[in-house]
């Protein structure tokens, strides 16, 4: 069954080699070009450009690694391996394609193909019935985010007799920017995770396969910043306010997300809030870029683009290094639940090595790449207290609280997930046997770490090398970045010399203690003579202080009958949480549930069979497209 | 605040100044003398009076105390009709070997500490800071909380760089105290060897140099004190804190010629 | 049952055997007659034939009744019966032992689990297993505490099961001190060692278990000391309240990091201590008390430095006191952490400091006195919040009562007789046959109990110890429910409860 | 350069004069000014017992905390001394070293499966996220105020002239102060005099650390607070004051910081656990007020 999956790899390959053929000039050269098939218009600017690399490096680490992930499911049908192959493909060319449209009505199109085929990545594991229902409901809330769209589309044809993006620029400019970007925001932003619209997200990717996870949450939720950008692009004038409502919604997303990566248990979970929290700062760092162009400070400009640009490469590979490490860790313990796993490091220290790295990276910590932008999102907030009014002032004094706070829980979130998952002692048995991985099924995580450090090492070439994006978006960048370039190589050498010193320390350590005798013992347990793996805090406990500090905001429902008074000799109890996200409680869950249980009465609809759902995709790609086009004519 | 400051002046220095050089009062049980004349021919008073078998007699009829044992109960001066056996205030008990706890007939000088019994790693690497770890092996808390004591504002052991800390990982020895019972045994092991090297071994009261008045108890497991070197013995039931600390000075201090 | 009071030598034969049945309704029914009854003691030995012999002593706090009832197991019989901790928690200890030490199984007892884990224990288990109480699910956290604990401390383990900084539950185990005691008390012994081996049940009681013991043997040599030695134990006895107490307040503060408060009140104590030092050449007061006598009489010159030590305490322990329980960052760490509720402590059969601070007056001074304490000049001060605040005050209380009291038995020691004993020209005599006494005194932690049987020659053949820890561990447990588990240390602290003590 | 070097002379007698501050307020005679050197010397030559449970991070924690901190006080400047490295926005730089130091220990500690550490690591972490938010408001106070974004520039161009400024001043370095005794678990959140495992923070992370290593974190920590000592006294060094007359004010300053660090440990009680993130909250709350005091003397917000 293999054998499709490599096919649709060569596949991707060579799709891939194509659009980096045509991409890269642009790139160097800022000279948009475009490729017509028909009425079909392929368009390359720098900003897709910068997108098709993206995408093509995510995806095609994420199926060389689905190669050797898919390995145990070799008992699946030859149908729904086919299936899964070409949804693959499907989704990689669908995501190109989103990039170089140039009009709202293929766009749509493309957008419909690119979430019916992750839906259908999505269903890989139909057979469990809660597969099925995330995948249902991640359906349905794409195409609450589809009618977003379309709203849109709509919205700007009737406005402006047009449905090309250059009819927004023509919109912006007429009318308040808001009666457009607002439902463009909510599609998009639906797709990228903005609160409260992230709640389809931390379903989708966990249920997902784990080199689908990795795609989904490193590469296709890009799109909808991409989405998002690409109005921005046509933006004119003020739209300081704009800006900031951007940027609020970033600061909650961000902080709201990473609370809940706290609480959850679930490594993917975990990660996937992990997302929808760099999403958050995505927000941030455009809320800020608006507001530095919007008041003509392009210092404030071109580092928050700047931030914007790199962090999406940064976190997309970072991305799916955590999320093809973790799937390594389910592959070898068949569980992603973090209070059953524990002492990964002795048994499986590559995957686990790369994971910490990752981890290192998703923290913004130095040296690695996630450092170079989150200093960059810094930088632009730290200028925008400096240099304007009180109003901007206090604006970035949030960024820059929010930031730091973004920061510290996402140290919490992942101590906690390396920590409790990974180092100590194994709390299970499953995780007590597991063992190290092929070298095939690390090699994409390595290749991506290895990008990871040059792009710490040498960041001004990062930064060069998407000038002309930049360009595009704030168009007085190339001074800023001329007078930033020393900063960002002093940064890459900062980043280099810090690992050498380390390096040096080591060795002279290694020289101090050579005489010294070196024993090795039991941790110490104060002479307790029975050792227990259940002596070790569990990811629930790691999470509860922080829990206790921020209720209401995370609800953690803990079960136990409770112990009374009179209760001197207590008897067997069991103790159990389950968190709960408020948003998609109060939001989303109420008009699923209705949904689900009319689809129950319509029993007919919900077959679990693979067959139905690849209809009901058809029939949905092709509704949205005669919708469309029905709607703008 | 201003109540705080009248009582830290109220309190002023408390520390003994010269740990070395402290006059306990005449009543104290310190140091054992036994006089070098005969006894009262056939007397076995102090022998049957001890509670812990310290005395001994020889073939030759002299008698000989071991403080190792000793619970300093002063029982046997008492007995003696000829006041042969006479416990001085002198404090200066803890030694570095087993043989210098064995008073006899006519040892009235100080303990003999014997400086060739120190491993030389002690005083390179431990001069001038010592952590300990204090096992507490079934002791009654008498130890303990002289022990504690040492640490005191009285006492002061901080002051030379002495101190008892909460994990194994950071001493450079242990102290134990109390006769090690059955059930302690195991985590004194446990103790000893998360202690890195190099590391020293103290025996702190009678219970924890001999079993003390546990001796015959069953419930006890001693293996632990004849595998491994004993790097200063401190007798006493409790031993003084200064009894402690002089022994643990002279044990750090000593270089070997 | 059987009712006598404290110290009374009764014959076994005033006794009566009862059917372990009739024993258990027997006991309940006096349990259930008067909520000022607690158990005292309750423990077994083995006849020469093999047989299991057990006495239950209850005592009645308002009445200062003790009453005792016994019954035999045969050896050949059946071990499997129904417990009285299943109507009583505060007898789980007790049950524990007898099936710890011969094998009696307690069907319905609620928690039937190692204490002392001596070394042919009857449930064959070794100290490296307990039957930990836990919480399932996966989520919970243990912390295992001990046996070699941070501090220079006695060992023993705790185990909590936690929600983060939160305590579910604390579960105690102990037994790593057992040296044997009792059985040594028993083994052929002089009446020294046996007096030297009651110094050394618990080094910080020295004088309240010893006199327990030596009052135990008095009794049963049918002696008397005289009124002067009688005043100057009861004297000791405060001294070594006093300096527990402040040691322990010493130490609470150190916990809190309250480093004027803890420097202080540790120089304080050692003053108390070294008194011990010039009265009887020992720190802790060994070798003082002795079966008939006291080795070292508190001469007037002793009595003089005595109250000058008190007055120059009193002088600098006022201020620091004041401070202390003024200061808001103490007060904040002491008030509403650890509580235990009068019904926890009464379920649980606290006694001495333990019930005191949680609204239980039991002081064995007043309600069960002897010797000295039939004068009834002794104050009893009892708090009701039950947190470490009320066990933290207590000790300020209880440290000025004492003062006190060591003031009026100072003024009755100038006129006491010192020559109305009858075992001074013979200190060590025959013990009264076939017969059995319950001493009791009230250790700075609460009541101790020594209980002695002795066969038809005289010879000893059982000496059970109970020190007030056995009750009180478990009010420990209980004051962390709830809690945050950093508040540990004050809450072990505010009992300071002894290891030794329980484990014997 | 300076700065660097003062840091590691006084780094050597901080926690010395700290102990010294201790040992006076409660009546002892105590350790000399040298011990802790004395200890982190002692560690340095011994041997060391590694945990069959902790992994390679749990060897290299200790070696990335260190770096970490040396490397933080390279961009520390002396007065109008420039640092040896600097550039712009390096005060991002600066906090998020310790926060990778911080990290790193934090694994280490959760690599040993003990409870007590995993109890210190789960405060660790939490303090150091909530001290977080006061140190960055101050930094970007300064760099509104003097212009600048650099540690280097900032320090330099500090000229403090109104009462109002000196006022602005007395609250940064309070909040320093109490920064520096948050990331160095001190008194009040932090006690590392009980030895208890249950009440501490950084000491029970350590708890399994032995020999080389554990001198290296003890070393690091003295280094850590002498850090702080010279990032608080660049506030009290005005430009006009020729370069012996700054070290001897900057040695001055550090000796009171000690001092004054030793007198708050002596005269009160640590906070409840669960007391300190409030704690940690009311200095960021300050470093607002710093904030806010820059507005208005910057005249961005006028009154």
């Amino acid at each position: 069954m293999r054998i499709s999956f490599i096919l649709a790899t060569m596949i991707s390959a060579a799709m891939a080699a194509l659009s980096i053929a045509w991409s890269v000039p642009v790139l160097v050269n800022g000279q948009a070009a475009s490729f017509a098939y028909g009425p079909l218009v392929f368009a390359i600017d720098p900003l897709t450009a910068f997108m098709v690399v993206l995408i093509n490096i995510g995806v095609l680490l994420g199926m060389v690694y689905g190669i050797s992930y898919l390995r145990p499911y070799a008992s699946k049908s030859f149908m729904e391996a086919l299936v899964h192959a070409v949804a693959m493909v499907t989704l990689h060319g669908s995501m190109l394609a989103v990039t170089m449209m140039r009009d709202m009505v293929s766009l749509l199109i493309m957008w419909e193909i690119m979430s019916m085929s992750s839906f259908l990545l999505v269903l890989f594991e139909g057979e469990k019935a809660r597969t099925r229902r995330v995948a249902l409901s991640y359906f349905i809330q794409m195409h609450i985010g589809a009618f977003f769209l379309l709203l849109a589309t709509m919205v700007l044809a009737g406005q402006t007799g047009s449905y090309t993006f250059e009819a927004m620029g023509l919109f912006y400019a007429q009318k308040p920017a808001w009666m457009l970007f607002l439902p463009l925001f909510l599609g998009f932003g639906m797709k990228a995770g903005f609160l409260p619209l992230h709640t389809w997200l931390p379903h989708a990717h966990p249920a997902a396969p784990s080199h689908v996870s990795g795609v989904m949450s490193g590469v296709m939720i890009k799109l909808g910043i991409y989405g998002i950008l690409r109005t921005i692009l046509f933006m004119h004038g003020d739209q300081s306010m704009l800006g900031v409502a951007i940027l609020s919604v970033g600061i909650i997303t961000g902080l709201y997300a990473i609370l809940q990566a706290i609480v959850r248990n679930d490594l993917k979970r975990l990660l996937a809030y992990s997302s929808v929290e760099n999403i958050g700062l995505l927000g941030i760092s455009i809320g800020m870029a608006v507001l530095g162009t919007s008041i003509h400070n392009d210092v404030i400009a071109t580092l928050g683009w700047t931030a914007v640009l790199l962090h999406m490469v940064h976190h997309m590979l970072f991305k799916v290094v955590l999320f093809q490490s973790a799937g390594n860790i389910y592959v070898a313990t068949h569980t992603r639940n973090l209070n059953e796993l524990g002492g990964l490091m002795r048994r499986m220290p590559k995957t686990i090595t790369v994971f910490v790295l990752g981890a290192l990276a998703i923290c913004g910590l130095p040296p690695l790449n996630g450092f170079v932008s989150e200093f960059l999102m810094y930088a632009a907030s730290i200028e925008g207290m400096k240099n304007s009014g009180a109003y901007f002032s206090i604006v970035n004094f949030f960024v820059l609280i929010t930031l730091c706070l973004i920061g510290g829980l996402a140290i919490i979130a992942f101590t906690k997930a390396i920590g409790v998952g990974m180092l100590g002692e194994p709390r299970t048995e499953p995780a007590r046997h597991a063992t190290e991985r092929s070298w095939f099924m690390r090699l994409p995580q390595q290749i991506a770490i290895g990008i990871m450090i040059v792009m710490a090492i040498v960041p001004q070439l990062m930064i060069a090398s998407i000038s002309a994006v930049i360009r595009s978006f704030s168009p007085n960048s190339d001074i800023v970045l001329a007078s930033l370039m020393p900063t960002m190589t002093s940064l890459g050498i900062f980043n280099a010399s810090l690992v050498g010193a380390v390096v040096v320390v080591l060795a002279l350590r290694k020289i101090a203690t050579r005489n010294a005798q070196r024993r090795e013992g039991p941790t110490w347990g104060c002479g307790f003579t029975e050792a227990d793996a259940r002596l070790q805090y569990t990811s629930t406990t790691y999470a509860d202080s922080t829990v206790q500090l921020i209720s209401p905001v995370v609800r953690v429902h803990a079960h136990m009958h409770a112990l009374n008074d009179a209760d001197v000799f207590p008897h067997a109890r069991t103790y159990t949480t389950d968190v709960v996200d408020v948003i998609e409680e109060s939001t989303i869950q109420p008009p699923i549930a209705g949904i689900n249980y009319a689809l129950r009465r319509l029993a007919v609809f919900h077959t679990g069979s693979m067959r139905t759902y690849i209809l009901y995709a058809f029939v949905f790609i092709i509704a949205i497209a005669v919708v469309t086009i029905m709607g703008v004519i | 605040m201003f109540e705080s400051i009248k009582i830290w002046k109220q309190q002023g220095g408390q520390t003994i100044p010269d740990v070395t050089a402290v006059t306990l009062p005449e009543i104290f049980r310190g140091r054992p003398t036994i006089k070098a004349e005969a006894c009262v021919s056939g007397c076995t008073a102090c022998i049957d009076v001890c509670p812990v078998a310290a005395i001994t007699q020889s073939a030759s009829s002299t008698i000989s105390l071991d403080l190792g044992a000793c619970v300093f109960c002063g029982e046997c001066a008492d007995a003696c009709p000829t006041e042969k056996i006479a416990f001085t205030n002198d404090y200066k008990t803890a030694t570095s070997t087993r043989e210098a706890l064995i008073m006899r007939e006519g040892d009235v000088g100080p303990v003999v500490f014997d400086a060739d019994a120190v491993r030389k790693e002690i005083a390179a690497y431990f001069g001038g800071s010592l952590k300990l770890r204090q096992v507490s092996a079934a002791g009654c808390n008498s130890c303990e909380l002289e022990l504690n004591a040492c640490g005191n504002v009285n006492f002061d052991m901080g002051r030379f760089g002495i101190e008892f800390v909460a994990s194994p990982r950071h001493a450079d020895g242990i102290v134990i105290t109390g006769p090690i019972s059955l059930n302690m045994s195991a985590a004194n092991d446990i103790c000893y060897d998360a202690v890195p090297d190099p590391r020293i071994v103290i025996l702190s009261g009678a219970c924890a140099i001999t079993g003390g008045i546990f001796q015959r108890s069953t419930e006890l497991q001693r293996a632990f004190v004849e595998r491994h070197h004993i790097d200063l013995y401190v007798p006493g039931c409790p031993p003084h804190p200064l009894t402690f600390i002089n022994g643990v000075l002279q044990l750090i201090r000593t270089r070997k010629s | 049952m059987l009712s006598f009071s404290n110290l009374d030598v009764i014959s076994l034969d005033a006794i009566p055997v009862l059917s372990y049945g009739t024993f258990l309704t027997t006991v309940l029914d006096h349990m259930k007659a008067n909520d000022a009854r607690h158990c005292v003691n309750y423990m077994g030995y083995r006849l020469p034939n093999g047989d299991l012999e057990c006495f239950c002593v209850l005592a009645d706090d308002s009445t200062s009744q003790l009453f005792v009832a016994r019954y035999h197991l045969a050896a050949s019989g059946t071990m499997a019966l129904p417990s009285l901790s299943a109507h009583y928690r505060a007898f789980h200890i007790f049950e524990r032992v007898l099936w710890e030490n011969h094998g009696v199984q307690f069907t319905d007892h609620p928690w039937l689990k190692p204490v002392r884990y001596p070394h042919d224990a009857a449930h064959g288990a070794t100290i490296d297993s307990y039957p930990f109480f836990r919480i399932e699910g996966g989520e919970v956290h243990e912390v295992g505490v001990g046996p070699i604990h941070a501090g220079v401390i006695k060992p023993g383990h705790f185990r909590f099961q936690c929600t983060g900084e939160d305590v579910v539950h604390l579960e105690i185990k102990l037994g790593y001190q057992h040296r044997g005691i009792e059985r040594l008390m028993v083994h052929p012994s002089t009446m020294l060692q046996r007096t030297v081996l009651a110094e050394s049940i618990a080094g910080d009681t020295t004088i309240g278990h010893t006199w327990a013991f030596v009052n135990a043997m008095q009794a049963l040599m049918r002696g008397t000391v005289s009124d002067a030695v009688e005043i100057e134990r009861a004297i000791a006895l405060e001294l070594e309240r006093i300096a527990i107490h402040i040691g322990d307040l010493s130490a609470l503060n150190l916990d809190v990091a309250y480093q004027l408060g803890s420097a202080v009140l540790g120089a304080l104590r050692t003053p108390m201590i070294n008194f011990f030092q010039w009265w009887c050449g020992n720190r802790f007061g060994k070798g003082l008390l002795r079966v008939g006598q006291n080795r070292s009489s508190l001469t007037p010159a002793l009595q003089d430095q005595l109250v000058e030590t008190l007055d120059d305490m009193e002088r600098r322990y006022r201020p620091i006191a004041d401070t202390m329980f003024e200061l808001p960052s103490v007060l904040a760490r002491f008030e509403r952490t650890g509580i235990v509720t009068t019904e926890q402590a009464h379920i649980i059969g606290a006694v001495g400091m333990a019930a005191r601070s949680s609204g239980l007056r039991r002081d064995v001074r007043r309600s069960h006195p002897h010797g000295v304490y039939r004068a009834e000049d002794v104050q009893t001060h009892v708090l009701h919040s039950g947190d470490v605040m009320a066990r933290t005050y207590l000790r300020k209380l209880e440290i000025d009562a004492s003062i006190t009291y060591i003031r009026i038995l100072l003024d009755r020691l100038r006129t006491a007789s010192r020559d109305n004993g009858t075992l001074e020209d013979r200190p060590v005599r025959e013990l009264a046959p076939r017969s059995m006494v319950v001493s009791m005194v009230e250790g700075w932690r609460g009541e101790l109990v020594h209980t002695s049987i002795t066969d038809e020659h005289g010879a000893l053949v059982h000496h059970s110890v109970k020190d007030p820890s056995m009750h009180n561990w478990f009010a420990l447990a209980l004051s962390l429910r709830g809690n945050e588990i950093s508040d540990f240390p004050i809450c072990n602290k505010s009992y300071d409860l002894s290891y030794c003590g329980h484990d014997l | 350069m300076i700065s660097i070097a003062l840091i590691l002379l006084s780094s050597v007698f901080f926690i010395g004069i700290v102990n010294r501050t201790k040992s006076i307020a409660s009546g002892r005679i105590g350790p000399g000014l040298l011990q802790h050197l004395k200890d982190i010397v002692r560690l340095l030559k011994k041997g060391s017992v590694t945990s069959t449970s902790s992994s390679f991070i749990f060897q290299l924690a200790p070696t990335i905390s260190f770096v970490t901190v040396i490397v933080a006080c390279l961009f520390l400047p002396f007065g109008d001394q420039p640092s040896i490295l600097s550039f712009q926005y390096d005060v991002v730089v600066f906090a998020y070293l310790l926060a990778l130091g911080r990290f790193s220990m934090i694994l280490m500690a959760m690599d040993t499966a003990s409870p007590f550490e995993g109890m210190g690591a789960n405060r660790e972490a939490l303090y150091g996220m909530l001290v977080e938010p006061a140190f960055f408001v101050l930094a970007g106070s300064f760099a509104v105020l003097t212009g600048h974004t650099s540690l280097n520039e900032i320090f330099r161009d500090m000229h403090l002239g109104s009462g109002v400024s000196y006022l602005m001043a007395a609250f940064a370095v309070y909040v320093f102060l109490q920064i520096a005794m948050v990331e160095n678990s001190r008194l009040p959140v932090d006690d590392p005099k009980t030895h208890l495992e249950l009440t501490m923070v950084h000491e029970v992370i350590i708890l399994d650390n032995s020999g080389f290593d554990l001198g290296m974190i003890l070393a690091t920590t003295s280094i850590r607070f002498a850090m702080f000592g010279v990032l608080i006294s660049n506030f009290a060094l005005p430009p006009m004051v020729p370069l012996w007359g700054k070290i001897i004010i900057a040695i001055v300053v550090m000796a009171v910081f000690a001092v004054v660090v030793g007198l708050l440990e002596s005269f009160r009680a640590r906070n409840r656990m669960k007391r300190n993130p409030q704690f940690i909250f009311t200095l960021t709350s300050i470093a607002i007020l710093v904030f806010f005091t820059v507005l208005i003397l910057t005249n961005k917000l006028v009154l």
